[in-house]
């Protein structure tokens, strides 16, 4: 499903990030990626997501080459993929209502499945009251889950998830797991760089590690961390 | 691209125009202002236009006849020169009609014709008027090859004079609204580019979502229609009235003098909805284009 | 407020015009474009104004002597009238000059003078020149009490026709400029809200860290007096080189026909620049002061 | 040193956050603000920074009333008030060493003293290497630590950490806890609100709990949650 080959990344600034990745993730797995804050996590996501090209090494997506694609094929790339981005990335213009439904008038979706779909994924992350409030005027947490309810709104084949957790208290982020195994059990492929040791030491999941630019581990049922 | 598609850029194109108040305010107001400086240089080239057009038709051509002739020689050289073409116009001024004339014209010079002792050195004369000023060395020809006509006068320097001053004039206003035009254009899709530009972060998003380019476009180019048509009424209304109320007030101070040079506020005001809507549609529309293009490629 | 804050506001000013690239260059070219159109039409109002002078100045009234008066007496007439306030030049001629300046105007109307056999009912004259036209019939009145005077002649209607007309022009395009002036502003500080609004997020965050407004508002003062000097600067440069292209081009159609309408590109340029650096300068600030006000009560 | 009386907090859209509030925390004190996603942590410092007013009540900011304040007054207040934002709140058009350093330029510090201060925050929280770059090009965790340097820089009398640790791995959380409890050693009061358990649970500080709108817990030496 998703594949890294011999992937390198380099910023113009000179500094490498990642160095010679190679990992290979099997269509319905779920998969933790973990490493130090600046490691390459978030760097990893951009790769898949063509917010950024890597400096060497090709990636490859169901089964195509992504870094052949020409700019008019990545809006396709993008909508077969969920992402819960780091820093949220909402639209602050929108309502938390438009911001889903955005998800879905992209792919031209009709407006009968919108708004069935929309309260749907908002209640799933605990938000249905704030369907008409703005980004703004949102907690840190409640952005974040609107954030992993456009991900999830349109049902795509990959969810990716950047840190999806760090705003959120204990019990409210295992209700976000508690989503996210559902999701990954009905065959979705799930990526989730996390900080989080209790959540990836209980989940007992592969675990993949990034260190100095390189996977440094890749457990099938892994921890946060090989001691602790 | 489905309809709901299409439905949707509208609702987006309105809606963004409603919450961005600030911004929606700030650019309508700039794209008004512009196309009020097109209007009014628009206005008053075709005002100037207008007067030329009424000086050159003032320009006549006088034929002077041969002394004595019958009032029917007289109608039948008059038609041939009427059937001559590029002449508007024939009038016939006897020889004592024309001293009067010159009384008149002299005013307080008058007592020179005193010198005269009564006798009338004037000739009988056909006043001819022109279709177009630029033509009169050929009419002049025409009419002295007839017979019994004696003299043609039309001040050969004088029109050159002034068919060159109305070309000066005429061109260099043409010049200066194309050139207020392209500056206008310019501010208008540079007010566009700045409303584009303070929503940069928003294209962004779209594309991360998987929009197309189109779909990001698409709100964006209504939007600029919107505000370039919004943009064209109001500018257009200003003017009107603006041109409707200053052409009074000018004709009033004027109190006939020249006042058939403004041209009536009827036939100006179509011609300026369509120019400022339509000037102000396009540069709306592929300002926005052009702009969102930057932000676009993500 | 330390020397060093001052620094600070210049260093950030400068950089962040710098850093903003994309915002400050459409920011800039709209202000030039409006300072254009502002330098456009007063380069214009200027140019009316001068060939309205020049044509008042041509204004000329002729005092008629009596017959048969000595040289002296002319020359003390002369001087008398010289004498008034409000004349700006005497200039005698007798009248046998003056029946050959009329042949010579009258060119192909000339034969009409052949009726006068060889009397010549021309009176010496004295050709006035006024300072002033509107003084023209004080000045007349006091002439015409000289005594050896017999007639003052000065073209009364066509003065009051000029003047009223030119009084109109003047007026018209005084109204004119003073219109784009206030739309070339208010799009001048359109412009700069469009880049303060771009930049809303920044300045919450600058108060958030204890910034008071007036250190806000500081580097966006220095930034829009750059914006406003530079664009005045090379609105300034774009005109006077336009400028003095146009004017030889008009000079060159117009050979000597004209000519003399058209002012000198030195006594432009410098009044130029002072508008509209100053304009640009004036509104850069005011404007990002009134621009920061909105996002700087946080 | 922070002291709520009475406070209320309704937003227009007729949520209320936050009902009869009664806090006082001293000067030099380390107090932990847990609640769930929601519960009005981040409101109530956005009440201490006068971003917003509160409904009802008063809060008393080193023996002054902050609601009294006048607009020019707020200035002065922020700047007694080191503030790590949940949304970091950088400066996106200043790169790193700019955005410590107008934290001191906004108090007309001394260049010299800029110099000599910002790289030693910067060491600190370990971005010596990243002064030149701008905040987007930075990772979460980067960003959130910039933010941190920030508000430590002018050495105020007061700090405050809306989930200062939320992008951040355990090792590098437990770096910045180390810092934070530094400062508080030499007589800095902190406030700081996290979802973190671990560290609450380990550092064995003053814990208050919000829920439902008011202090649900205020324990003196307690943990992330009373059962767990
Ligand atoms: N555009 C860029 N230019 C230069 N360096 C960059 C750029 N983008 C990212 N980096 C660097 O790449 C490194 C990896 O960043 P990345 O966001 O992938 O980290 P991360 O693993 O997601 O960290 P975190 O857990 O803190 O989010 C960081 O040190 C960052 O400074
Ligand atoms: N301007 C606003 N208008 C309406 N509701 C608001 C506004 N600002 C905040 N809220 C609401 O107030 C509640 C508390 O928000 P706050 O940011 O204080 O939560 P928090 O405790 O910081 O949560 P988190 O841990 O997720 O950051 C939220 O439910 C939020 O929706
Ligand atoms: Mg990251
Ligand atoms: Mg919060």
């Amino acid at each position: 499903m998703i594949e890294f080959v011999n992937v390198g990344k380099t910023f113009p600034d000179g500094q490498q990030v990642l160095n010679n990745i190679n990992l290979y993730i099997e269509r319905g797995e779920f998969v933790f990626l973990v490493g130090s804050s600046g490691a390459g996590k978030s760097t990893m996501i951009k790769l898949i997501l063509k917010e950024t090209e890597p400096s060497a090494g090709k990636i490859i997506i169901d089964n195509k080459d992504i870094t052949k694609y020409r700019r008019r094929d990545i809006p396709y790339l993008r909508r077969s993929i969920g992402v819960v981005f780091q820093d949220f990335r909402l639209l602050h213009e929108k309502t938390v209502y438009e911001n889903i439904a955005f998800a879905m008038e992209v792919i031209e979706a009709p407006p009968k499945e919108i708004r069935r779909q929309v309260p749907m994924v908002l209640s799933m992350v605990g938000l249905s009251k704030k369907a008409s409030l703005y980004p703004q005027q949102l907690s840190g947490g409640e952005q974040q889950r609107v954030s992993l309810a456009r991900a999830m709104v349109n049902g795509p084949s990959i969810l990716i998830a950047d840190e999806p957790t760090g705003n959120l208290d204990p019990d409210m982020s295992w209700d976000i797991m508690k989503i996210l195994t559902e999701i990954n059990q009905r065959g979705t492929t799930i990526l989730m760089a996390t900080h989080d040791s209790e959540i990836v030491n209980k989940m007992k999941k592969r675990v993949v590690a990034i260190e100095n630019g390189t996977i440094s581990r890749d457990e099938k049922r892994g921890g946060y961390c090989c001691e602790t | 691209m489905k309809l709901r598609t299409s439905k949707f850029f509208f609702r987006e194109g309105f809606r963004s125009l409603r919450r961005n108040k600030t911004m929606s305010a700030a650019s309508i107001t700039s794209v008004i202002a512009s196309l009020l400086v097109i209007g009014i240089f628009y206005l008053i080239m075709l005002n100037i236009d207008y007067a030329a057009t009424v000086l050159e038709s003032q320009i006549e051509m006088r034929a002077y006849l041969t002394e004595g002739l019958s009032d029917n020689i007289i109608k039948s050289i008059s038609q041939e020169v009427d059937a001559i073409s590029g002449v508007k116009d024939v009038l016939f001024v006897s020889k004592a009609e024309a001293l009067k004339q010159l009384e008149k014209d002299w005013g307080d010079n008058a007592y020179l014709l005193e010198g005269l002792d009564g006798e009338n050195p004037l000739p009988d004369t056909l006043v001819i008027t022109l279709e177009d000023p630029n033509k009169a060395s050929g009419v002049a020809l025409a009419v002295s090859s007839i017979s019994n006509i004696d003299k043609v006068l039309y001040g050969k320097d004088e029109l050159a004079k002034l068919l060159k001053a109305t070309y000066i004039i005429r061109m260099s206003s043409l010049v200066i609204i194309l050139i207020l035009l392209f500056i206008s254009v310019f501010i208008i899709a540079n007010t566009i580019k700045l409303t584009v530009y303070a929503r940069r972060r928003e294209i962004g998003i779209m594309k991360f979502v998987g929009a197309t380019d189109w779909f990001v476009r698409g709100p964006f180019v209504i939007e600029g229609i919107l505000l370039g048509l919004l943009g064209g009424l109001i500018a257009t209304t200003i003017l009107g009235f603006g041109y409707h109320y200053c052409a009074g007030l000018i004709r009033q101070q004027m109190v006939g003098f020249m006042s058939i040079a403004l041209m009536p506020f009827g036939e100006i005001i179509v011609s300026l909805l369509g120019l400022l809507t339509l000037v102000g549609i396009v540069i709306g529309a592929v300002g926005s284009l052009i702009s969102v293009r930057r932000f676009i490629k993500v």
